[in-house]
């Protein structure tokens, strides 16, 4: 005990999803961390309390033509379609790094057909230190994917299948562009999953006026940062109200307050994802900030923000 | 980061250095840092720049004023602090073959090779250095590296016309084994054109728009002709960590 | 003519929505300009190419508890929750100055069931110098009054029942908040509808982590701003391909460059929301600037921007 | 508009002043500018503050620094262009009875009461000034207003405690016929009960967060006992427009 009363205050990060133990509520969000490994040198990647892979597909896609990233005020836009190395060549050449990572590992797994999904998941199953699914029934880039996440019925039937091909930890990510979410949750946790993630990216465009084109080929892209944060809370607390399973709340986080601000309103954890991009050592700060906030609040347990809300009286 | 020095060094051109850390030390000719200069306010991505010089305690840039990331990057002064990542990328290979080379650059891509410049220098590699600028008020290249060739838009510094002609006239001349290049697309393409009809290895350095500079956005993609995999199917690699340098017969531009 | 060859570029400014013509392509969108007098005094109000006004109800509205607005980054949240003086109020005491006024009237008109949309149009149906009514069926911060703008056959049901009340203009306000936005423009579009505007607010949340309360005190409210543009943008390119009525693109809209990304996009008009708040001459400016770009383009009609934007090759 | 100066005149605070229009120099006591600090970025709405004093040329606001907005007004220099729109709101009644006024303020709540105290000064009307400060620090009243009895928190600079304290002992000595009041909620909530219980007319200047100041978004209401329908139905007032300042009869503070 150095430093006498000059001790850090003490904070337990780790939070319980499902029969997963995080050491805390962070994860990378798909797609915004590749495959755990690039930034490594930047910053432990271990310091995160999971990762969520890049989404995984049975073949190697090259996704979308480029342009297919764009910054627009306070976010971006991308339609990277899915780009990845393929459910065969993830096995052999990124799973070995990820297991030998002290952290929870969560596939992200995407598809067209549901025997998409189920082909990579049974792959998937033969592989150890994977500790979970997370099912991308929401990424707006792709045709036919969309499919999945826009009504419960399909959403529902998805994960259905997939409870019957796996144990593990399966928590499916939900897409804002829908007219009621909460449905949507309501339908999956129905089926069996033991999370939802939410949100992914809300439908975007944007056009560059001197040119007159869009700014991404493909014209539509998925919008993140922190301009969506405002929606991506109000889905968290919306979904909060109507569903039993713990929620991951994702969309424009950049520091510690956005985290808290996502617990209040019902997230067991969060993810971190375009943040990535702009402050690769983001999570470390985040960590750091947590602490100082959890002590004006004289909070021990990080957990002990979920949910937390107050009304005006 | 801190910043040591912000100067103006040419027509809306600008030198800056900043305090090097023991990773940066390493870095090598054609890598790059990338910088964030307004926080998570737009400009909203990162913006990359080469590494011009690396010195015992410091890093240069040199860049040209262009937009609002560039602007806010010439406000700066000795003493702020900067959000800089890096080095970043994979850089010119420095395997030189001893024989002679071209360095060809126009106007900002000429950084990454006045480092490679330095580091052959070092080695003694005997070269040829081709800069193309608008005009000689664009010239930032410092007087230490000589036998430097001019070409101009205006003819106001050197040969006027593009500094791909040079290129042509000096094959005309020499035997060249390695031809490193970086600056504009079209430069760039004449630039392989030549070395193709020559049979001269040639590495160009590309610039793509960065999300991350880091290689997990998986969104400065360029069209490659590897016939294998790479982090992004088969059809693309990505420029910021697979390049920015590729050997040209890899992509294409 | 002075100053010879520095003549000011000549465009025509008009447009055409149906059978009204519009002196420029900026109407003040309903809810940010109040009943047209507030701002008289900074800005002539009949600059604008027309007016929405505030959503009127039957009866007179004080709206939700307070706090009911907040700003984010780059944007806000609101639940001003349709307040408004009621229409016996609004003919008597704010009609008058509108019709002084040398622009087109839009009454924006709002209702908790049909028969409210009903009583106010056939009170508004008896009084001059209205050139026709924004439907506002997707105002999200009162319950009920979103049904008629998430579900296709709600909005067509009312679309109908206006249809027979009015011959004047007639426009429906869509809501963002929907999984399908080209399906509700085209049923509204079946029953008779003159054009769409599009878009309401979407609905978001912001918390403040030091009384862990939500910032407004209705919890949610309406987000709008700059940061819903690129959605904005989506939602008005979406719904250009689905329908052959005009479009009028709202959302986000700052400066003369959005309105011509809007238009660029298949909007025939634009309305100037949040805007108005922030920079209450913003209409004067944009017009300067339109001319600008418009020069730059060799471009004399306004209109003609309209779905311009251009593919890749 | 530009910024004729900007100096800080005591712990935090500073006194801007700017550029007079012809609308501005007709603002009465109680109204309020809303200025733009940084255009459509964070902080996005407009900022209200009540005007200070106007002079021939220009006009003065008081504020304190106490978040992004205001911080970023503080760093503005003489010569730079700030975005001000106004005169706004309904200031104070200037009909004044011509007996006894008080003035109360709290903290930054004063400016507008020196503004007051000019236009009043300026008719002759008699007049007791009250100001309230967290310590002798955070004083700015100029020396030219004279006749003022201060409370400070710490007991720094006049009477330790409240400043509604020195109301109530101003009460039992003198007749008043009007107060005017401008400060923190509670404060105003504390005049306003002395005022009742005295049954003096009170006038308050009330703070809500404006999304425009110019009476369109409908965000900044405040409960009203008015009985009549108003722009936002009937229960709420609009501060920015209606107020914001208000016979302390008709709004519920
Ligand atoms: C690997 C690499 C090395 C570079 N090295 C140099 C250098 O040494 N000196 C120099 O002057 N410039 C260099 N550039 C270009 C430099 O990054 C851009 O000029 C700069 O990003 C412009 O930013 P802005 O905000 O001023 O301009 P903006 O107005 O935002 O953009 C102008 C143009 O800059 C480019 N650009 C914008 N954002 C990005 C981004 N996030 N990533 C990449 N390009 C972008 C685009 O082509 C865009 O059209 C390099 C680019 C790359 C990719
Ligand atoms: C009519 C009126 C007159 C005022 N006159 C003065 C004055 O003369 N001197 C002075 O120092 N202060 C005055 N204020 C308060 C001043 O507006 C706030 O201190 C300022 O807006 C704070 O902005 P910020 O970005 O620095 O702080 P923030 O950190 O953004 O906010 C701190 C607090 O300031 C208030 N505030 C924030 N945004 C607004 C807004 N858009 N409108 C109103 N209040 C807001 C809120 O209470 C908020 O909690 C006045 C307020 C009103 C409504
Ligand atoms: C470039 C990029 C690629 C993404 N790829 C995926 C993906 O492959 N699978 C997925 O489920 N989500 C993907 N996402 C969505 C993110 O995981 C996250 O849900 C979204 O970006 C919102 O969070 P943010 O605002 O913090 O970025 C991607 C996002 C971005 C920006
Ligand atoms: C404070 C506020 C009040 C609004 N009130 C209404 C309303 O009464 N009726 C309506 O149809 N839309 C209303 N809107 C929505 C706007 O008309 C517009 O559709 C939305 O704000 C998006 O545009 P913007 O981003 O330019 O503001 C309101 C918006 C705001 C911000
Ligand atoms: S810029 Fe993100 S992968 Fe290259
Ligand atoms: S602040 Fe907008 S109405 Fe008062």
């Amino acid at each position: 005990m150095k430093g006498g009363n000059q001790d850090r205050w003490e904070v337990d990060f780790s939070i319980e999803l499902g029969d997963l133990t995080l050491k805390n509520p962070m994860l990378a969000a798909s797609g915004t961390y590749g495959y755990g490994r690039e930034l490594n040198n930047i910053i432990k990647t271990d310091e995160f309390g999971g990762i969520c892979t890049k989404s995984i597909t049975p073949l190697a896609r090259d996704g979308n033509e480029p342009p297919r990233i764009a910054e627009v005020k306070m976010g971006m836009l991308n339609s990277i379609g899915l780009a990845n190395v393929g459910v065969h060549a993830f096995i052999q050449d990124k799973i070995p790094f990820l297991q030998s990572l002290d952290t929870n590992i969560i596939v992200n797994v995407a598809g067209f057909t549901i025997g998409d999904y189920v082909e990579v998941i049974q792959l998937l199953e033969e592989i150890d230190g994977i500790d979970g699914y997370e099912i991308n029934i929401s990424c707006p880039n792709v045709k036919g994917g969309l499919e999945f996440g826009s009504s419960a019925k399909s959403a529902a039937k998805l994960t259905k299948t997939l409870r019957s091909e796996t144990d593990r930890f399966l928590m499916i990510k939900l897409s804002p562009n829908v007219t009621d979410i909460s449905e949507i949750a309501l339908a999956v946790e129905g089926e069996g999953a033991n999370a939802v993630s939410l949100i992914n990216t809300l439908i975007g465009m944007g056009i560059d006026i001197n040119s007159e084109k869009p700014i991404l080929k493909n014209v539509y892209g998925g919008y993140s940062g922190p301009a969506i944060k405002p929606i991506a809370l109000a889905m968290v607390q919306k979904v909060y109200h109507s569903v039993n399973i713990p929620l991951i709340g994702i969309g424009g986080i950049m520091n510690a307050e956005d985290v808290i601000q996502f617990m209040l309103a019902g997230a067991t954890a969060v993810q971190l994802g375009t943040v990535n991009f702009l402050n690769p050592t983001a999570l470390t700060e985040i960590l750091d900030d947590l602490v100082a906030i959890a002590e004006s609040k004289g909070i021990r347990k990080i957990s002990d923000f979920k949910g937390r809300l107050k009304e005006w009286e | 980061m801190r910043v040591l020095s912000n100067e103006k060094i040419a027509l809306n051109i600008y030198s800056l250095t900043f305090e090097s850390t023991a990773l940066l030390l390493e870095s090598l000719p054609g890598q790059f840092v990338n910088i964030n200069v307004d926080g998570e306010d737009s400009p909203f991505f990162r913006r990359p720049f080469s590494i011009a010089d690396v010195s015992q305690d410091s890093v240069e840039i040199i860049y040209e004023v262009i937009g609002a990331g560039t602007w806010i990057l010439s406000t700066m002064a000795a003493g702020d602090s900067i959000d800089i990542i890096g080095p970043l990328g994979e850089g010119y290979d420095l395997n030189f073959s001893g024989s002679k080379s071209i360095l060809i650059g126009g106007g900002v891509g000429i950084p990454p090779l006045m480092f490679l410049y330095n580091k052959m220098k070092e080695q003694g590699i005997e070269l040829q250095f081709l800069a193309g600028f608008k005009s000689v008020a664009h010239n930032y290249i410092p007087r230490r590296i000589t036998n430097v060739q001019y070409s101009s838009d205006d003819g106001s510094l050197g040969t006027k016309g593009y500094v791909t002609d040079l290129l042509t006239e000096s094959l005309l001349n020499n035997e060249v084994k390695h031809i490193y290049a970086c600056g504009p697309e079209p430069m760039l393409r004449k630039v392989i054109e030549i070395a193709d009809e020559n049979e001269i290895r040639c590495s160009v350095s590309v610039e793509k728009v960065f999300g991350c500079g880091t290689g997990i956005c998986m969104g400065c993609v360029i069209e490659n002709s590897l016939k294998r995999f790479t982090e992004t199917g088969r059809k693309y690699s990505l420029v910021c960590m697979e390049g920015p340098v590729f050997d040209s017969g890899d992509v294409n531009l």
